[in-house]
């Protein structure tokens, strides 16, 4: 797309780009919330190196932030941008292949010295060897500009120089026509007690907005609409915000306190961090020894009446395998979330996969099922919570609920519910004898099951006459004890079995998303690829194709209605992020030949990807 | 648990009633009665009392108290009860434990409950041996045990777990045996009373897998020569007649001496609350070898806050500061904007 | 089956039953020990309580040991004794159910008085009830006989009483019409340096056979005769003994060093005492902290050049999901041994199930692929352990091998294999430059691969000039250093799964068992059940079923001419010891709808269970 | 490795074409450099020494030493050294490791691996803090400290690694700073040389999430006054004149007192290696609370057999007992019959 001047635009994806120092999450944060603020939609993709920094300047040490802003709903936050920020060479190698012809790329140009550049890995400055031809590029000396602003406001050049990056943001602010209002407000409250910093950046900010107003060099500018939103109040959330909030809202909804046992691991670290800081709502975070202390923990919590909640990513689940192979047989609440990121092994921790979800089926020795839901957005990452809470609470099971690198760190705007929008969870706690001994007296047996749900009794200590043992063995149905009994066995294999089935009955319908009703192909997709799949679907169509398209956020057990679903299209898409774990699912379930897309590039589907797919699919039906 | 509840209960109320299955002889079961017949006196409630296990022969326990109970995984006993505790404040939680669940698998989970100091009373039933699986080594077994594994011999030094305990920070610390009912339950009265996480040691024979273990410790012919009570404010002294002490000599260390009008007054006495843990430890440390006179009872016992209490304190902190919890407020704080 | 007097049989299936204290486990090896040198095929199965010891004289505390002798070619320990010899009440309650009428039932008299008879849960005594009218029952006084024969022989009465397994392993021999020699000079063997003992159990096993010839009341005598066997030397073999000679094997074939990293769990700790006592092959063993301590070690010792060994069951593998996944990511060699037992959880420790194998594929994050097999019978654990060894060596990968509690304690005849008939396995160590650096000089790449195979090399420490480092983060292809390019992560991910899917170019071609050729239905499973399904499809025959056998030894990759015999047949039975686990696996692969018995009860298959899903499946037929 | 080997290699042989990805002003650097700079000095050679190392910022060691290398999974790395130690005694292995990957997840492989003495050299980076997490409190970090996961202060008493070790029965002990290279190199010297199991804690600077923790130690200004330098057969004195000096006081432990003419003789002479670890404990233990005078050196050095070598004798042993290895012989070992 070429980007005109001055053009009120539907929607324009803007990408900062600069060293790991250079402080590009923070620009475009700060960005996302101005947009928000004016009433875009948006959606955000932070990518930033794995966790050593690397020497500065190398493409290593490159860190990014993608953001898409728009005057309609979007989902994703975009595949090619139409404007790089690149505050210096790396910055701008690592991305430049992303840009369609015509795109607009704004450099740093104090940045492009001899050593910057070949440390990037040029061997002539991208700049001048017309190798950028085919962009409309604006070379602005942020640094000179920058140290000059700040000159006389207290501050060392070289600690004036750190401020660039508010250069950037105020002429990227400019460029869309925003104002500085916000970002001055957050720069008052931030540096309240840095007030040297407070000015430079301030100083900073202004520079780069007048510099965007005044320099005769530098044209186009853009104007995006607010996107029509329901009223209510909204929030720019990310996806570990809204699932550390989600448990909170299950906790106030169920009555119970929540604790979280948890083992720092990148992404899922700031699930513990968030709710580290929520003492008040009777939240107790326990950072433990390990993975497996941590699950073993919040499965303590839960025999004591607890939402017991354990977070990780990809190889912390490995550790906690065998402890939630005890919740299964315990049958016990119990949520596992686990942020997923690229595997094998170490893999490449910061970046994003679904691979871990024939592992979250089957990881686990023994028939042990539990079941799997997967949240779709950063902000279903907050009902996803509350449903996983659901879930675990009335069939007393373990769940685990999938997220990933992408969503945890992706941010949206999200109607923020009224609390008595949000379901009640009931813990019913056993509150005296459900039985009677062989004599008469009366007993509590703590496998007798409910007839719906086949739910155990949930009798945490304190309550006299409960008093019972659980253990990993195999227990005697109903009475619980331990029991070898061959045929006993089968029977409980059985009823766990089936209980867990039997969650798939409390879902509501699938709603697929064919607005013309005359697909001939489906595209299934499951958990945090939805924006990817549904911007690729809505490009698809743009195209002219008729197709359909459907998000699994249930994953175990599968929903009852989609067997029928599947069989109503002519040929079945699955894009994973993995080599095709949901499509086998699928597979052995319905017997259907459904198609698998795959990607393994620790990034996100671009909507020419699944729109190209769609296109092939269509011309190989069957 | 209010203060006036008084325990009318007997040792029939703590018993469940599944039957015992330990081996007959098994050193468990004197364990068991010593503590059944201890709980009515401790003025506790059953319906407030959990024990916690994980896996193992001694880990069967919970099953034949009638209490609250869980039976879990190898190793993650004190993991697992300490969510509990942190939760339930309210609760009397007892964790029992082997050799091998203790301090082969589970020895880090020991390790960082012993320094976290939450409310757990950690029983260790050390048979040095793992009797479960049918009698391999286990992380006490002396070396160059004969074993199933090590058909000639182990060749690791043993884990002396008070010694583990006292370099991992644990605030209560104590050993005692399989066949001295009221010394077991005098100690296990005291670690229940400690406010933070007492750890047991507990002599266990395996009369099928590892008989006779301590027998040149605690069986009845020995017990003059080998068994050191320790009791606190008192002199360490021992032997049919008392006749041998345990003094300091110039490099750290604590000996054995025979005492003498000349050295009676260098025998250390026994302090269970000194702040620094050296002391304990070199008592940890007397023996060199196995088979040597050995300390029995309470090796430390120091008052530092309780993990529990302190997450307690954190949340009033939080409501103090931040008001009472308000959801809808929070859901608010990363600003917000509204549209009509 | 009616048991007719004196007569010649083709199979006869015994059980002995007592109590874990009356050496049920001895006098059955005893037993099988003498039938094999007879000359008899044979089967076994062992059935002992959980770990802990029940009580004396309950149904919890009951040791039992069966065996099927036969003239032909036998696969499993049959499903109805012929002969019960119970050495309590106990003993008889807990298998009296599993005898068809007319059995026979030999019991010790003696045991029978009022306790014991209520401590097995009987009301009345069952000798005298009429419950047993349609057996064969005898009643001999055991321990009064075995006591008056041990008079003067030096031992206490108490002690004595101790000999009467053998007293019935006397009655047992006299009537199969074996000789005492081999058990007698077991007896000097074993007890050598307790001559009281030695003496007391003679005089127990003289008394037993003696009583066998002499008394009026006892009549029927079996007469079994060898089966036909192919020259050889033979010895009797339990599946754990075989698994650990497989590997002592594969190591004198290899010429590599064998180390084991295991940490000790019921069923699987055999292997372990077995090879720790091997020092002289060069074999060590490491008894190690934990399972993952374990694995651990044994991937440290395969990066030394090794065969790094690891054997646990079920739970143990969840604890080594982590490591085994650093393993797919180093592509290093390493056999995971899983000698699988009930589940979920510690479930029922002594028990077989198979029910591991969807964790052996995916139990690890992210898209971690491996080799999986299982062994078949007890002897076939020795090749599958060579088998496990050539492919981990030659790919460079991980494998799983399933055994299970079944395999590991059952016995059959197995002729020892020649040496020089036994495979030879080829390291290929790295030994010189592969590559070359940008300059041209020679260099290590430790990821470049083999053409055929896909393996790349490996280069233990020691040599110069390979140095070279390797990690569990994604590797730049061929480099090996470490790669953030999402690029480089697909290519890798998808050569590690190509690499995987090629072993399966390595199988020897399936052999289905179909002697007619005409059938229409065919069974498939998978490891341990091979006796069990032989024998039920050779019942189904009997019964005039055409029906065709194919047992699975390789569950991933599936062996590449699995689809084409799948398509022949009108209907595919999948029998498991699980929920459905292969049945799953073949539906995804091969999208065939077949049909999955399950059975979970911690025992075998029966022949006729089989033999009745047969029949079955072939009414069924589509 | 032969005897007559000499090395003739320099820092550039050691260090890999890797960039070195830490941040600016890590004290990783500084160690790497002191490590990089004495193994030249050590005559070994390159491809018979192993870094192995697990999750972390300094776990990353191994990619930038020209050796071969393993960068593992977090806390395994010592039970994956010693697979490789003990099949592979010709090697140099060396582990490396942070305070969180050794001690928290991976406390219970580095006990085990401390008492069961194989031949490992492991050095335990201690920042008292996450660092490749993002600043997330440690297992040594002092208590209270604010981080991450802990805005209102952490709860935990810090763990002592030397006190630990000391308790598992480690034979080697010791302790160094990324502040002065030539300490480093000796003690790392010495660890190497130690036949066994040694651990050296390094105090290491993590200036991004946790600057300065150890500056009052180790800073120029304070290394006088707080800084104790280990020397065996010394009195253990410090100061700026060595007017400070450590004493046993009469509960057992160790204290710091101002020298005179009047104590001067009470000064502990420090001794590597006494079989007794109570004294070393003692001195691990002499700081009772964070910042104060810190003993630097080896706490303990003493000689019991390598695991491995235990593992040859045994391969030995069977051989003389039984013979040669024979395959055929060993198939045939239960008993076999002859089938024409
Ligand atoms: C993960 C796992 N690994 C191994 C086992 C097998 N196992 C059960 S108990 C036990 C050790 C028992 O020894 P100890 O803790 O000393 O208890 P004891 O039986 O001697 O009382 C082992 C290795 C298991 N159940 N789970
Ligand atoms: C199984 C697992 N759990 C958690 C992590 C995340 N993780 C990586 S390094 C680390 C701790 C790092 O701290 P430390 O060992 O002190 O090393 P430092 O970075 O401070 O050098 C953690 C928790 C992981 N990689 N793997
Ligand atoms: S095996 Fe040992 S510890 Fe276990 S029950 Fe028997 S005697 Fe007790
Ligand atoms: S985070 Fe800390 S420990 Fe890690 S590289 Fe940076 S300064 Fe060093
Ligand atoms: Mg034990
Ligand atoms: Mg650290």
């Amino acid at each position: 797309m070429v980007v005109h001047e001055q053009s009120a635009l539907e929607n324009v994806v803007l990408r900062f780009a600069g060293d790991s120092g250079d402080g590009m999450q923070l620009t475009g944060e700060r960005f996302t919330s101005t947009s928000a603020l004016f009433g875009n939609d948006l959606a955000t993709l932070p990518d930033f190196p794995a966790e050593i920094r690397a020497p500065a300047g190398t493409l290593g040490g490159v860190s990014s932030f993608q953001i898409q802003i728009a005057s309609y709903d979007i989902t994703t936050a975009g595949d090619s941008p139409h404007v790089l920020v690149a505050m210096n060479p790396a910055g701008l190698r690592a991305n430049v292949h992303l840009l369609l012809p015509g795109a607009m790329i704004i450099v740093n140009g104090d940045s492009f010295d001899e050593r910057s550049i070949a440390k990037a890995g040029y061997r002539t400055n991208p700049l001048e060897d017309g190798s950028l031809d085919s962009f409309n590029v604006t070379s602005v000396p942020m640094t000179t500009l920058t140290t000059e602003a700040c000159r006389d406001a207290g501050v060392k050049p070289r600690d004036a120089e750190r401020s660039k990056n508010f250069f950037a943001l105020g002429l990227i602010l400019w460029t869309f026509s925003r104002s500085l209002e916000a970002t001055l407000e957050w720069i008052e409250r931030h540096f309240a007690n840095r007030p040297t910093v407070a000015e430079a950046n301030r100083r900073a900010l202004h520079a780069g907005y007048h510099f965007g107003e005044t320099s005769e060099m530098y044209a186009p500018r853009f104007d995006v609409a607010p996107a029509p939103y329901p009223s209510g109040d909204y929030t720019n959330i990310t996806g570990s915000a809204a699932l550390s909030w989600g448990f909170i809202a299950a906790a106030h909804r169920s009555g119970l306190p929540l604790f979280l046992g948890s083992y720092p691991i990148t992404p899922a670290s700031d699930i513990l961090h968030e709710l580290s800081g929520r003492k008040e709502f009777g939240v107790i975070t326990f950072q433990a020894e390990d993975e497996i202390a941590a699950v073993g923990a919040a499965i303590g919590a839960a025999y004591g009446g607890s939402i017991g909640l354990t977070t990780t990513s990809s190889p912390g689940l490995d550790l906690k395998s065998e402890a939630i192979g005890l919740a299964v047989s315990l049958e016990l609440p119990l949520i596992i979330v686990d942020v997923q990121r690229a595997g094998p092994s170490t893999g490449m921790p910061t970046k994003v996969e679904q691979a871990d979800l024939s592992h979250a089926l089957y990881g686990r020795h023994g028939e042990a099922p539990l079941p799997v839901l997967a949240a779709l957005t950063p902000s279903d990452c907050f009902s996803a919570a509350i449903e996983a809470v659901r879930i675990a609470v009335t069939y007393r099971t373990p769940v685990v609920l999938l997220s990933d690198a992408a969503l945890a760190n992706a941010t949206e705007p999200w109607r923020i519910p009224e609390l008595d929008e949000l379901p009640v969870i009931d813990a019913h706690f056993a509150n005296g004898p459900n039985a009677r001994t062989d004599d008469g007296a009366p007993a509590f047996h703590p496998f007798v099951r409910d007839a719906s749900t086949l739910a155990r009794p949930w009798a945490p200590p304190g309550v006299a006459g409960l008093e019972h043992r659980v253990g990993g063995l195999e227990k005697a149905d109903e009475l619980g004890h331990v029991s070898y009994d061959g045929a006993n066995h089968e029977r409980m294999t059985e009823l766990r079995a089936a209980k867990v089935a039997g969650v798939a009955s409390s879902y509501p319908a699938l709603v697929v998303d064919d607005p013309q009703g005359d697909a001939t192909v489906l595209v299934v997709g499951w958990g945090g690829t939805y924006g990817s799949l549904a911007a690729g679907v809505a490009l698809a169509r743009q195209r002219g194709a008729h197709v359909a398209h459907l998000q699994l956020r249930y994953l175990n057990p599968l929903p009852r209605d989609l067997g029928a679903i599947l069989a109503t299209y002519e040929r079945v898409l699955v894009p994973e992020l993995n080599l095709g774990q949901l499509a086998r699912l699928l597979r052995a379930e319905y017997l259907i030949d459904v198609a698998s897309l795959h990607k393994m590039r620790g990034a996100p589907f671009t909507s020419t990807e699944i729109a190209d797919a769609i296109d092939a699919a269509i011309r190989e039906k069957p | 648990m209010t203060t006036q509840f008084v325990s009318v209960t007997t040792r029939k109320d703590w018993s469940s009633d599944q039957e015992v299955r330990w081996c007959p002889g098994c050193g468990d079961y004197s364990i068991l009665a010593a503590l059944q017949l201890l709980l009515p006196e401790l003025n506790i409630r059953r319906e407030e009392t959990v024990f916690v296990s994980g896996i193992g022969c001694a880990a069967r326990f919970p099953y034949y108290m009638n209490t609250y109970g869980m039976h879990t995984i190898h190793g993650r006993a004190p993991a697992i009860a300490t969510g509990l505790a942190v939760t339930r404040p309210d609760l009397n939680v007892f964790v029992v434990s082997g050799d091998g669940d203790a301090l082969s698998i589970g020895g880090n989970h020991l390790i960082h409950a012993l320094r976290r100091n939450a409310n757990l009373t950690i029983l260790l039933f050390n048979n040095r041996i793992y009797g479960l699986t049918k009698g391999q080594y286990s992380p006490t077994s002396e070396r160059g045990k004969t074993t199933k594994s090590t058909p000639q011999g182990s060749l690791e030094r043993p884990l002396d777990p008070i010694s583990l305990a006292l370099g991992a920070g644990a605030t209560f610390v104590a050993r005692t045996h399989d066949m001295d009912r009221s010394h077991m339950q005098a100690v296990f009265r005291r670690a229940h009373e400690h406010h933070g996480t007492s750890l047991v040691e507990i002599y266990q024979n395996c009369n099928v897998f590892n008989d006779g273990a301590f027998s040149d410790i605690n069986s009845k012919e020995s017990r003059a020569a080998n068994l050191i009570n320790l009791r606190h404010g008192e002199p360490i002294r021992f032997g049919a007649n008392d006749e041998f002490g345990v003094v300091g000599d110039d490099t750290g260390a604590l000996a054995i001496t025979t005492l003498g009008p000349e050295n009676e007054s260098r025998v250390v006495v026994h302090d269970e609350h000194l702040a620094n843990p050296a002391r304990a430890f070199a008592l940890a440390r007397l023996m060199v070898s196995d088979h040597e006179p050995t300390p029995m009872g309470v090796f430390r016992d120091v008052d530092e806050p309780e993990y529990g209490d302190q997450i307690s304190l954190q949340a009033a902190a939080s409501r103090e500061a931040r008001g009472e919890a308000d959801l809808s407020k929070l859901l608010r704080s990363r600003g917000s904007w509204h549209v009509d």
